[in-house]
Parts: structure tokens; C-alpha cells; sequence
């Protein structure tokens, strides 16, 4: 049986991928889906890509992926068998049938399903049903805590709010730049940017007088009043008075 | 003797109808077809049924036979929790009895639903408690002897007062964390 | 043989309700009467009538005889078209539940479009079931009470075709399937 390929219109839209493409093939032959010779379809599929190929129709990567995939199989079926090649083109074929068989068989059940007598379309329920109404009674409950925690929480909430920010010991960069370019002087050798900061400080301070250092030792860098000097990135920092 | 065909389609248009039919609406539907008849044929069968076939100026409806109207509603005995504002009222009523409702609101900081008082009285937990003697004479609310029984309170001073809820770390729930530094400074310049 | 004042209040109350009602919940509503009885007595009472009462899932509901649609159907809104992808999906799900979408792919040969499991989900159709449990975790879904009251079934088992297909290994796996046949085809070599 020879069912020709013209009769199917180069409709890509129609086809919801090439599983479904290769289906309408293989309905097409009007066979039982067990029957069919999947040489047979394979060829059609290929000769259908070929066509809109021909016809400069653009091809979505998986119809060619599929074509691919086909020719490969149609080659193995056509070639004598070689039991060492694995997997064997005939079990291809069969899972490919399987695969046709369990799509075709969920599109008429869908078909069967769209077609019973449907809630709103053929059969309908009440228009203005009065409804059923459930009426909760019974005691409340709640318990002490839940009482007394929610008073604390209305507490909490209405206590007059006062936001206190903490006096933090800092140091300022105008004091920075005052202190660093005293303490470099006329130095000639290399110092660690941290030889510069003062001693006494606590840890929070100290970590204020390095970054304001820091920046101080850019700005005098920049004016001309200080050398930088650093190995690489996140290695120690060093100053030293610029070479008269 | 209506044909069965007719207060068949009758029966079907009025049962799905969104809105009681005048005898020419139902026409409309089932064709030229002795509605009349039908409408009278279908009061008859439904005589004694749990549904009636009724006309209310001259529209036609099915509803469920009056006698059975208490089945339609079911009463459900659970026990139910208060809302958030609910116990929220509750403790300031139990805290500052006897108060308004305007003084619950200045305390919550939000206005109280009219249901929530109604739900806190349905309880038996809250009774009004006279007016307050300025303009408008508003109504004050109390706890009941049922609320101390509920709570397992001997009397009102029972409560825990705002340094045992302080203590408790009640007054600075975790989303207010921020005012624990006021707190704190409060305490300080005491 | 039912009491008559028990088919009247089942009658009553499945008339009044706006969804289908399992035996349990009208029993709520009209105490510890015989309600099968009574639901069995009804479905032979509404026999060959405009209405008719069915169960769909274990729930039940009046609805307009088949029959009549043409006369109802007028100025009703068109029931929302399906797309095929929507009806494929809609359908494997129903023959396969519980299914993840890796699955419906499979049987499809086509990734599901992120909207077609939406539209079965909004229609009330399909709901999430669950996870699998194998790597990743993927989503399951299953049909709802009411898909099989929109299509008019009574459980899963009314599935059109479903016995025939399940009988013929379509509801199966292909690799089971494949399986299946390879067996089968070794014993006949043999």
C-alpha cells in the first residue's frame, strides 16, 4: 500500500513535533498501528523533510535531529544484520511502533473523553442553587499566655519609641592626613601603612584609623607628599616621604 | 395530558435557569409547546417532594420545600480561637477594666472591629460595665467572673504586671528588637 | 424502602447545594438517615426526567438530562476550547495518574509548554500529586472530583477504553512494554 505524500500539506504549524508528524504518516496508511511497516514510514518522513527542505520551509532542529536518527535506522534496516552492532535496528523500529501506538492511543482516548456529555456544554446543574451553609458554634478558646503576651506585645508596641545610636570612637580623615603626613616626614625608607596608626586604640578604632590612613595615604599620594609602594594585590602596604 | 416530552424540557430549562422564567422565557427555550400545562402538570409531581415548583409574580422557580430550610443550614459545634485582635482586646479590657472602646482603640493603636467586642461578650468573657460620665457617655467594658474561671485567675490582680511581663521578655518581641536599646536607657536615667 | 421524609431531605439538600456532595456530607446535614437508600431510590425516581441525579467520584449531583442539551445550550458561553496539546496532556494524565510532566513528554515526543498544565490546573481538571520519589523529585499530577464530574464520570474506571487499553499494554511504558514482548518472543523461539 502506497500512500502518496502529496496528499499532506506542508503545513508545519499543524504538527506538534515530529513524533506527532510521523503519527499522521502512519495514519495516513489507514493499517493498524501494529502493522505498519515502519521502512515504509521512515521513508515518508524523510522524503517529507526532503520536500520542505526543497522548499526552503524552515525545519525546527528536532524534525532534523529526527530525520537524522531515521536515516540512521533506515540504513540499518536495509543493511544485513550484524549481531554485533548494538542496538539492534529492529528493536529501533519496535520502540519507535510502541512510541506510535501509545500516542495515538492517548489521542483518541482524548478525543472519546472531549466527546461525553459534558457539566456546562450538554448537561448543566442548577442555575441558582441556594447553597448550603455551615454554621460554626461552639465555646472559644484561648489561653492565659496567649492573653498576657499579647498585652505585651500592645506594651511594646505603644511604648514611646527612642532610637539610640552609640557614640563609635573614630578617626577622621582630616585628622588622618594631619597625622600621616607628619609621621612620614622626610623618611626615606619604606614604613607598613600600619606603623602609622596610634597604638593605645581599641580594636574598633584601630580598624576606623586604618581605613581613614588608607585614605589619607591616597590623598597624599595624589598632592605629591607621600610614595605608595605595594608587592601585589592585599600584600602589605608601604609609604615613605617621595625623593626630593 | 401534557406530553411527557414537554414537562420534561420544562423541568430541565427552570432547574438550570440562573433566575426564576416567565412562561414566554421558557417558551423561548423549549419552542411552542404547552408551557402552561407542563408548569401545572410539574407543581402537581412535585407535591410533598423535598423541592417545590413555585410562582412568585409570575416567574416560575424550583426551591426546596420550606419545611426543610433547617437542613440547609448546619450547625457546626467546635471549638474556636480568638483572633489576634481579639485577644489583644481582651487583655487590654483585663488590664484596664473598665474601659471604653475609644480607650481600647488609644491603647491598640487601631481601631477595634464592632465584632470583636460582640465575639468577646458571646465568649461570656467580656459584660458592659456602665457608662463613663463624660460627653457622649460612652460604654465601659469589664471582664466576667467566667473570665477569671477560664484563665484559672483568682481575681485580676493575678495578672502579671509590666515588670514580670518585662522579665519575661514579653515587652520586646523579636520584630521590636530595636527598642530594646530605649529600654534599656529608660531604665538607666530611672 | 426508603422513608419518604428521608428522600425528601436528601432531595432537598442535593437540589440546594452548589457542588456535588459526598454521602458523608449530606449526612451532616440530615442526621443518621439511610442516605444510599435514599440516593438509590432518587436516581430511579429522576429515570427518563428532565433531571437526573449521578455520581461522579463517590460525589452526587442533579444535572440536566443529555438529551435536552440543544435546549440549554442557547445563550450559555461556549465551555472553553481546548487546545490538542491541552486534550493530549489531559488525557494521558487521566489514563496514567499520577504522572510527572517527564512522562506526559515522553508519551508526547514534545516538551509540554508551560501553559497547558496551567489551563487543565485553572479549568479545577488536574492538581499537583505529590512528588516522585527518584532523583530530582519531580511534580506528579493527578485529575480532580471535577474532571470526572465535567466528563460525566462516575470514577477513573468510566475512562473511556480504559480496561481495553490497559489490557492491551498501552498504559504501560515502552520499555516495559519492549520488555514484554522480547519475553514473549524468546518463548516462542523456544
Amino acid at each position: 500500500m502506497d500512500a502518496p505524500p502529496e496528499q499532506l500539506t506542508l503545513d508545519l504549524d499543524g504538527w506538534e513535533g515530529p513524533l506527532d508528524l510521523l503519527l499522521s504518516l502512519a495514519r495516513a496508511q489507514k493499517v493498524d498501528l501494529r502493522e505498519i511497516s515502519i521502512l515504509a514510514l521512515v521513508e515518508q518522513y524523510l522524503r517529507y523533510v526532503e520536500r520542505a527542505r526543497v522548499l526552503q520551509l524552515e525545519l525546527a532542529a528536532d524534525y532534523l535531529v529526527m530525520a537524522a536518527w531515521l536515516a540512521y535506522l533506515k540504513s540499518a534496516l536495509l543493511l544485513p544484520r550484524d549481531p554485533q552492532v548494538e542496538p539492534d535496528p529492529e528493536e529501533l523500529a519496535l520502540r519507535l511502533q510502541l512510541r506510535l501506538e501509545r500516542l495515538d492511543a492517548m489521542r483518541e482516548a482524548g478525543a472519546r473523553l472531549m466527546a461525553r456529555d459534558r457539566l456546562g456544554r450538554d448537561v448543566f446543574a442548577r442555575g441558582a442553587p441556594e447553597g448550603l451553609r455551615t454554621v460554626r458554634t461552639g465555646p472559644y478558646e484561648a489561653n492565659l499566655y496567649d492573653l498576657i503576651a499579647a498585652y505585651g506585645r500592645i506594651s511594646a508596641r505603644s511604648r514611646p519609641v527612642m532610637h539610640v545610636v552609640q557614640d563609635r570612637e573614630v578617626m577622621t580623615l582630616e585628622a588622618a592626613i594631619a597625622r600621616v603626613s607628619a609621621l612620614v616626614g622626610s623618611a626615606i625608607d619604606w614604613r607598613a601603612i600600619e606603623t602609622f596608626l596610634p597604638d593605645m586604640a581599641s580594636a574598633g578604632l584601630r580598624r576606623s584609623a586604618l581605613a581613614s590612613s588608607f585614605l589619607a595615604a591616597l590623598e597624599l599620594a595624589r598632592q605629591g607628599r607621600v610614595e605608595l609602594w605595594q608587592e601585589e594585590a592585599f600584600a602589605p602596604l608601604y609609604l615613605r616621604a617621595p625623593a626630593a | 395530558m401534557t406530553d411527557p416530552q414537554t414537562l420534561r424540557a420544562v423541568e430541565a430549562v427552570l432547574f438550570a435557569a440562573a433566575e426564576p422564567l416567565t412562561p414566554d422565557s421558557i417558551r423561548a427555550h423549549v419552542g411552542e409547546l404547552d408551557v402552561r400545562g407542563a408548569l401545572a402538570a410539574l407543581v402537581g409531581h412535585y407535591e410533598g417532594r423535598g423541592i417545590r415548583l413555585v410562582e412568585r409574580g409570575g416567574r416560575w422557580h424550583f426551591e426546596t420545600a420550606p419545611d426543610l430550610a433547617h437542613l440547609l443550614r448546619r450547625d457546626r459545634e467546635e471549638v474556636r480561637r480568638l483572633s489576634r485582635a481579639g485577644i489583644e482586646t481582651l487583655a487590654i479590657i483585663a488590664y484596664h477594666e473598665p474601659v471604653t472602646r475609644a480607650e481600647i482603640e488609644a491603647i491598640r493603636g487601631v481601631q477595634t472591629a464592632k465584632g470583636t467586642l460582640d465575639v468577646l461578650m458571646e465568649a461570656g468573657w467580656v459584660r458592659p460595665a456602665g457608662r463613663r460620665e463624660v460627653p457622649g457617655r460612652p460604654l465601659m467594658f469589664a471582664t466576667t467572673p467566667e473570665f477569671l474561671s477560664h484563665f484559672a485567675l483568682k481575681s485580676r490582680r493575678d495578672l502579671p504586671g509590666i515588670e514580670d511581663l518585662r522579665a519575661a521578655g514579653l515587652l520586646d518581641p523579636v520584630d521590636l528588637a530595636f527598642e530594646q536599646l530605649a529600654v534599656e536607657k529608660t531604665d538607666e536615667d530611672d
